[in-house]
C-alpha cells in the first residue's frame, strides 16, 4: 500500500519532468522553425520545418473538414482488415507449427527465408497479383503483422512449462483437451504481446503502402492518413504533413492501447501478480 | 479407470480403502543424449514401491530422481529394464499414477476451483459428483475462501495444498510427489508435513515421495530409499518403524528418529560430497583433505 | 593442503568488530512510515560467526544493507573497529572492500571468468599489477579447491562451485567482515550441508567476522558461534543463543544431542516470530 | 571494450576437459543431418517453389498469369545476357546492392553509435531518463514512414532523407533496448561491484555495459531489421538506386521478373546482415554462448 504511494509520488515528479522536457522541445522547435523570420539566421533542419503554432492552426482548420476524418477512417479500416487477417491466419498457423513437428519441419525454414524480405518490397508484386489496389494494400498490411504474430505464437506455445502438459496428461486429459485448456491459454500472453507488436508494424506498413500506391483506387480523401501526408507534401502544405504525422501517432497509440485493454481482458490471471 | 474405485469414492467422500497397487522397478537404466555428450543418469536401478505404504526416495540433488519419476509416471521409457504396476508394464502416463511436481504446476490461468476440477472435466466423467467432491476438498484443505482466486494470489503453502486437492480428486491408485514442498520456508514446510502425513494416515494409499530433505524423509516415510549419486541406483533401503500418527513435536524428541537420521546422514553425506565435487579433480582433492581434517 | 587444526579460532582475530548501536530504520519518512529496524543494538566481536535469524521480510536485510552502505539509517550508529560507518552526521556508510556482501542469489559477474571475478576487487583498487593479482587469485582458488575452473564462466560451473568462487572473491580483498544475505536459501538441504562444511573450512583458514542472515535454524546453529533471533517487523533482537558446540564442526554435529537441545531452545522463539510475520501478511517472497 | 577483449584472450587459453566450440558445432551439425529436419526443409522448399512454377507457368491459374514465373525469374537472374538488363552478371545489379548496403551501413552505425550510449545513460541515470524518456515515448508512436515527407523537406538531396529515415528506425530500437537492458541488470551486481571497491565509473564500465550487452544485441537485431524495412520504403518513395528503387522502377517499367529478383536479393542480404550482427554478439558475449552450450 505505502509503497505504491511512494511510486505515485515518484511518478508525479517524473511526469512533471517529462512535461518540462516536451515543452522545451516544442519551444525549441517553434524557435527553430521561426528562426529565419526572427533573427535572419536559419537553424539547420528545424528551420525548414513548419512551426508548432502553424501546425496547430492548420489542425484546428482541419478538424471541421470531413475529408480529414475520412482519411482516419480509411486508414483504420485498412489496419483493422490487415491485422484481423494476420491474427486469423497467424494464430492457427503458429499453434499448428508448435504442435505438429512435421509441419514445422516442412514450412518453418521457408517461413524464415521469406521473413527478411521487408513487407514493402511486396507492394509492386502485390499490386500485380491482386485485382484491386485496396486488396493489395490489405495484403501488404497483413504480411507486416503476420510474421510477428506467427513467431510470437510459436515461441509462446513452445515455451510452455512442460510440467503443465505432464500434469494434464497424468490426470487423463485427451490431446484435444490439452490443446484447448492448456496450450491455448498458456499461449495467450504471447499472442497478446505478438499482436501488440504486430499492430505497430501494421501502422507502419499501412502508412507506407498508402504513400507508395498513391492512396488506393479511390484516391483523394479515400487515401487514408499516409496519402494525406503525401498529398500535403506534393501540394506544398507542410503544416498538414505534421498534422498527419501527429494524427497517425495518435491513431497508432490508441490502437495499441485498445489491444492492451483487450489483452488484459483475455488474460485476467496476469493482473493478479 | 475401473468403476469400483468410482463407487468407493462416491460412497464415502473422505477416507477410502484402496486395493493393492504396487510398482516394481527392476534393472532400469536411462541415458540422455548421444555421442560425446551422452550422460547416463540411471544405471541398473531396482526397487519396489510397496502397496499402501509411503515410500520416500532421497538422494543428492541432480542425481536422477526426477528422471525416475518421469519413467514411473510414463512420460519417458527406460533404455533397459522394466517398470511394472501390479504386474503390468507401464506404457504411458495415466491417471492411476498422479504426479505432483517440484515447483507448483497449478495452471496459472485457472482459479483454484477450476484447477481442482481440471481432471474430472478433462475426462468428462461424473461432473456433478466431482463438483461436490471439489467443494469438499476445498474445505478439507482450508481454501474455501480462495475458491475463485488465481494461483498467483495464493501463498506458497496454499498452492501446495490446492495441488494436493487437485491430485486427490482424481482418486489415483498411486500418488507420486516430486519434492512438493521445496522452496517453502521452514515453518510452512513443517506444517505441510503434518498436513500431508495426516492425509496419508487417513487412507493409506500407495504414495511415492521424492525429496532431498532428511528431516522430511524421516518424518514422512514408511520406507526410505537412499539413492546414490550419478549414475543413480538404489544404495540402501531403510524401514522407518516410528509409529503413526506422527507429529513434529513428538518426533523431535524421538530417540529412534535421531538414530535413523545419523545413519541416513552418513550415507547421504558421502553421496552429496560426490555430487558437489561434480567430477572436478581439484574439488575432490579439496574434499578429501577436508574430510581427513575432520576426523 | 595444510589444514589448520585450531580449537579457538575467535581469539586470534583482531579486526572486524561490529558495534550496532540503537539503530532505527524507517522507510518513506514523509508517507506512512514503515519501521523496518527498531532500536536494534548488537555487538559482534572480531572473528565471530554471528547468525541473524528471523522470518523473511523482517528487516534483517535492511540491517545488512546499512552495514554494507547500500542505504542509510534513520538514527543510531554502526561502528567497525571503533570507526564510525554511519551514525550522527553520516546517514549512510560508504560501500568498501572491508565489508563484502555475499548475495542471496549470488552476484558473480556472469560476463567475467571465475579468475577475473576473483581478481575484480584488487583490479579496481589498482594497487597491484595485473600479474600479481592473477597470481594471488590462482593461489587462493587452488586453496579453495577451485583449480581448473579459472577460465570457466560462472554459468558453466555448478552452483556449489559458484558460491565458493564468490566467497573467494570476497576474501581476495582481505575484508574485515563478510556479510552473507541468505546465500544458500535456494539450495536443497543436502547440498546446503555440504556447502556449510565448505564455508567453515574456508573460515578456519581465513578468519574474518561473519554476519550471516538466515531463516533456517539448522543452518544457523551449525555455522554460528552465536544466534541472534530477531523479532518480526520491525526487526529487533529478541533472544540470543550461544552455540557451545566446539569448532571445527562437521556434519555429525547436526545429529549431536547438544545440537538438538539448542534447536529446541531456539525453535519456539523462531516459530513464534514466523507465525507473527505470517499473520501480519508477510508473504514468503 | 577492453574487458571483452581480455575475455577473448582467456577463452583461447582454456584447457581442460570441457568441450570445444568447434566439436560442439560439428556434433550439432552431424545430429542435424541425422534428424529428419534438413529433408523436411528441402521438401518444404520444393513444395513452395513447385507451386509457384505450376501455378504460373503450367496451370496458369487466374490471378497468377500476370506474375513472373519461376523459370522466367531464375533464367533472367542467372543469365549472361539478361532480357531486362539485370542479372548477377551485370554491374548494375551490384550497384543497387552496394548503394543499399552503404545506406544501411551509415544509418545502422550512426544509430548504434548514438543509440547505445544514449540508452546506457537513460538506463543508468534516473534523472536523465525522467527528462528524456517521455519525449521519446511521444515521438515513438509516429510510424517511421510518416517521416518521409518531412525528411525530404529537412534534408537536401535524395540521399540524406533515405539515410535519415533508416537511421531513425534503427535509433529508436537500439536506444530503447539498451535502456531496458540497463534496467534489467540485477541490482546485486552493481552492489557487489561497489562492495569490492569499484567507483561509480568502474561500475558503469564493468557492470552496466557488459550487463546490458544481451539486450543491446537484441536491440541491434531488431534495429537491422527495421533499418531494411524503412530503407526499402524510403528508396521506393524517393532516392536513386538501391534495391527498393529497383523494385519500384521495375514495376513502373513493367519488368516484372526484376521485382522478384530484387525481393529475393533483399531477403538474402537482409538475412546475411542480421546473421552478422548475431555473430558479432556471440563473439562479444562468449560467456553467454558457453552457458547456453552447457544447457543442452
Amino acid at each position: 500500500m505505502k509503497r505504491s504511494k511512494f511510486i505515485d509520488n515518484l511518478f508525479s515528479r517524473a511526469t512533471l519532468r517529462g512535461i518540462t522536457a516536451i515543452v522545451i522541445f516544442v519551444l525549441i522547435w517553434e524557435f527553430g522553425a521561426r528562426s529565419e523570420e526572427l533573427t535572419g539566421w536559419r537553424m539547420p533542419f528545424l528551420g525548414l520545418v513548419p512551426a508548432p503554432s502553424a501546425v496547430a492552426a492548420s489542425w484546428a482548420g482541419l478538424l471541421g473538414d470531413p475529408s480529414y476524418w475520412q482519411s482516419w477512417y480509411m486508414s483504420f479500416l485498412r489496419v483493422f482488415g490487415g491485422f484481423t487477417a494476420a491474427m486469423l491466419l497467424g494464430i492457427p498457423l503458429g499453434l499448428f507449427m508448435a504442435i505438429n513437428k512435421t509441419f514445422h519441419g516442412l514450412y518453418f525454414p521457408t517461413f524464415e527465408i521469406m521473413r527478411p524480405i521487408p513487407p514493402l518490397a511486396w507492394v509492386p508484386a502485390s499490386i500485380i497479383f491482386w485485382p484491386t489496389q485496396e486488396l493489395s494494400i490489405a495484403f501488404v498490411t497483413f504480411l507486416g503483422a503476420f510474421y510477428t504474430i506467427v513467431l510470437n505464437v510459436l515461441g509462446g506455445a513452445k515455451s510452455i512449462n512442460k510440467q503443465y502438459l505432464q500434469a494434464a496428461q497424468s490426470m487423463g486429459a485427451s490431446q484435444w483437451d490439452i490443446f484447448r485448456r492448456i496450450v491455448l491459454p498458456a499461449t495467450l500472453p504471447s499472442i497478446v504481446v505478438g499482436s501488440a507488436v504486430g499492430m505497430g508494424i501494421t501502422w507502419e506498413v499501412v502508412v507506407a503502402a498508402e504513400m507508395i500506391s498513391g492512396g488506393g483506387a479511390s484516391g483523394g480523401a479515400g487515401g487514408g492518413l499516409g496519402f494525406f501526408i503525401w498529398s500535403s507534401y506534393v501540394g506544398g502544405s507542410y503544416e498538414q504533413i505534421v498534422v498527419g504525422m501527429i494524427s497517425i501517432g495518435i491513431a497508432g497509440y490508441f490502437s495499441s492501447e485498445l489491444l492492451r485493454q483487450l489483452g488484459g481482458f483475455f488474460t485476467p490471471w496476469l493482473k493478479t501478480r | 479407470m475401473n468403476t469400483s474405485t468410482q463407487d468407493n469414492f462416491t460412497a464415502n467422500t473422505g477416507a477410502r480403502v484402496q486395493e493393492a497397487s504396487e510398482i516394481v522397478v527392476s534393472n532400469v537404466s536411462k541415458t540422455y543424449g548421444s555421442g560425446p555428450f551422452s550422460k547416463t543418469v540411471i544405471k541398473d536401478c531396482s526397487f519396489t514401491i510397496e502397496s499402501n505404504k509411503l515410500t520416500v526416495m532421497i538422494g543428492p540433488s541432480g542425481c536422477g530422481k526426477s528422471t525416475l519419476i518421469q519413467l514411473i509416471a510414463g512420460f519417458e521409457t527406460p533404455d533397459t529394464g522394466t517398470i511394472t504396476m501390479n504386474g503390468a508394464p507401464i506404457t504411458g502416463p495415466g491417471k492411476d499414477r498422479l504426479v505432483l511436481f517440484q515447483e507448483s504446476a497449478l495452471f496459472p490461468w485457472m482459479t483454484t476451483y477450476d484447477n481442482i476440477m481440471y481432471g474430472p472435466r478433462a475426462r468428462g466423467e461424473g461432473l456433478k459428483e466431482a463438483a461436490k467432491q471439489a467443494d469438499f476438498l476445498l474445505a478439507k484443505v482450508g481454501l474455501e475462501a480462495f475458491r475463485d482466486k488465481y494461483p498467483t494470489q495464493l501463498s506458497g503453502g496454499m498452492q501446495r495444498r490446492a495441488e494436493l486437492a487437485r491430485a486427490m480428486i482424481n482418486k489415483p491408485e498411486v500418488m507420486i510427489l516430486d519434492e512438493p514442498f521445496r522452496g517453502l520456508d521452514n515453518m510452512s514446510k513443517e506444517l505441510m508435513w503434518e498436513y500431508y502425513a495426516s492425509l496419508y494416515e487417513e487412507d493409506r494409499n500407495t504414495n511415492f515421495f521424492v525429496t532431498t530433505d532428511i528431516d522430511e524423509a524421516i518424518f514422512l516415510a514408511d520406507r526410505l530409499l537412499i539413492m546414490s549419486n550419478l549414475p543413480t541406483s538404489t544404495r540402501s533401503v531403510i524401514e522407518i518403524d516410528i509409529p503413526r500418527p506422527r507429529k513434529i513435536d513428538t518426533l523431535a524428541d524421538n530417540q529412534r528418529s535421531n538414530e535413523i537420521k545419523k545413519e541416513v546422514m552418513t550415507l547421504l553425506h558421502e553421496e552429496a560430497m560426490k555430487s558437489f565435487s561434480g567430477g572436478s579433480k581439484a574439488a575432490a582433492d579439496f574434499l578429501d583433505a577436508y574430510s581427513k581434517r575432520a576426523e | 593442503m595444510s589444514a589448520v587444526m585450531d580449537e579457538k579460532p575467535v581469539q586470534q582475530v583482531t579486526k572486524g568488530a561490529i558495534k550496532i548501536d540503537d539503530v532505527v530504520k524507517i522507510y518513506d519518512p514523509d508517507g506512512a512510515a514503515v519501521m523496518a529496524v527498531d532500536h536494534c543494538s548488537i555487538d559482534i566481536p572480531a572473528g565471530e560467526i554471528c547468525m541473524i535469524v528471523g522470518p523473511s521480510g523482517c528487516g534483517k536485510t535492511t540491517l545488512l544493507n546499512a552495514i554494507a552502505g547500500f542505504h542509510g539509517i534513520t538514527s543510531g550508529s554502526i561502528h567497525l573497529d571503533g570507526e564510525l560507518l554511519c551514525g550522527p552526521g553520516k546517514p549512510q556508510a560508504v560501500p568498501g572492500s572491508d565489508r563484502i556482501v555475499v548475495f542471496q542469489n549470488g552476484a558473480l559477474f556472469p560476463w567475467k571468468t571465475n579468475l577475473e571475478n576473483i581478481a575484480f576487487g584488487p583490479m579496481m583498487a589498482g594497487k597491484m599489477s595485473k600479474a600479481e593479482i592473477y597470481d594471488k587469485a590462482r593461489g587462493m582458488m587452488a586453496d579453495a579447491g577451485l583449480s581448473g575452473t579459472e577460465n570457466n564462466y560462472p554459468g558453466e560451473v555448478s552452483s556449489g562451485l559458484r558460491r565458493r568462487v564468490e566467497i573467494v572473491r570476497a576474501l581476495m580483498n582481505d575484508p574485515k567482515v563478510l556479510l552473507f544475505d541468505e546465500p544458500y536459501r535456494a539450495l536443497d538441504s543436502l547440498t546446503k550441508s555440504v556447502m556449510h562444511e565448505a564455508l567453515l573450512e574456508i573460515y578456519y583458514r581465513n578468519k574474518v567476522t561473519i554476519f550471516f542472515i538466515t531463516h533456517d535454524l539448522e543452518e544457523a546453529i551449525f555455522l554460528g558461534h552465536r544466534l541472534i533471533i530477531m523479532s518480526s517487523r520491525p526487526c529487533k533482537p529478541k533472544k540470543i543463543v550461544e552455540v557451545d558446540i566446539p569448532h571445527p564442526r562437521d556434519y555429525s554435529a547436526l545429529t549431536s544431542t547438544r545440537f538438538r537441545e539448542i534447536m529446541q531452545e531456539a525453535k519456539g522463539v523462531v516459530n513464534e516470530e514466523a507465525q507473527k510475520a505470517f499473520d501480519a501478511g508477510e508473504k514468503e517472497g | 571494450m577492453s574487458s571483452t577483449m581480455k575475455t577473448a584472450d582467456v577463452v583461447t587459453n582454456t584447457q581442460g576437459p570441457e568441450v570445444s566450440t568447434l566439436s560442439l558445432t560439428m556434433f550439432r551439425f552431424a545430429s542435424w543431418l541425422k534428424s529428419p529436419r534438413p529433408y523436411l526443409m528441402m521438401i518444404g522448399f520444393a513444395i513452395v517453389l513447385g507451386f509457384w512454377y505450376l501455378a504460373v507457368e503450367v496451370w496458369k491459374l487466374p490471378r497468377f498469369e500476370d506474375m513472373p514465373g519461376l523459370t522466367e525469374v531464375f533464367s533472367e537472374w542467372f543469365s549472361k545476357d539478361p532480357y531486362y538488363g539485370l542479372s548477377i552478371f551485370t554491374p548494375e545489379y551490384y550497384l543497387h546492392i552496394g548503394i543499399s548496403l552503404r545506406r544501411i551501413a551509415y544509418a545502422f552505425l550512426l544509430a548504434t553509435c548514438l543509440g547505445v550510449p544514449l540508452g546506457l545513460f537513460l538506463g543508468w541515470s534516473k534523472n536523465f531518463r525522467e527528462f528524456i524518456f517521455p519525449l521519446f515515448e511521444v515521438l515513438r508512436p509516429i510510424p517511421i514512414l510518416a517521416w518521409v515527407p518531412l525528411a525530404i523537406i529537412m534534408f537536401a538531396g535524395s540521399e540524406s532523407p533515405v539515410i535519415f529515415l533508416t537511421f531513425l528506425a534503427s535509433f529508436f530500437a537500439t536506444t530503447l533496448n539498451t535502456m531496458l537492458g540497463v534496467e534489467s541488470i540485477d541490482e546485486s551486481y552493481s552492489r557487489a561491484a561497489s562492495c569490492l571497491g569499484a567507483s561509480r565509473w568502474q561500475v558503469f564500465r564493468h557492470v552496466v555495459i557488459p550487463g546490458a550487452m544481451p539486450y543491446i544485441f537484441t536491440g541491434l537485431q531488431i534495429s537491422i531489421g527495421v533499418a531494411w524495412f524503412s530503407l526499402v520504403a524510403g528508396e521506393m518513395v524517393s532516392g536513386q538506386y538501391g534495391l527498393g528503387y529497383l523494385i519500384n522502377t521495375a514495376y513502373m517499367m513493367i519488368e516484372y521478373p526484376k521485382i522478384i529478383i530484387g525481393m529475393i536479393t533483399l531477403g538474402i542480404i537482409g538475412f546475411a546482415t542480421s546473421a552478422m550482427v548475431r555473430m558479432l554478439g556471440d563473439y562479444l558475449m562468449q560467456w553467454r554462448v558457453r552457458e547456453l552450450a552447457l544447457g543442452d
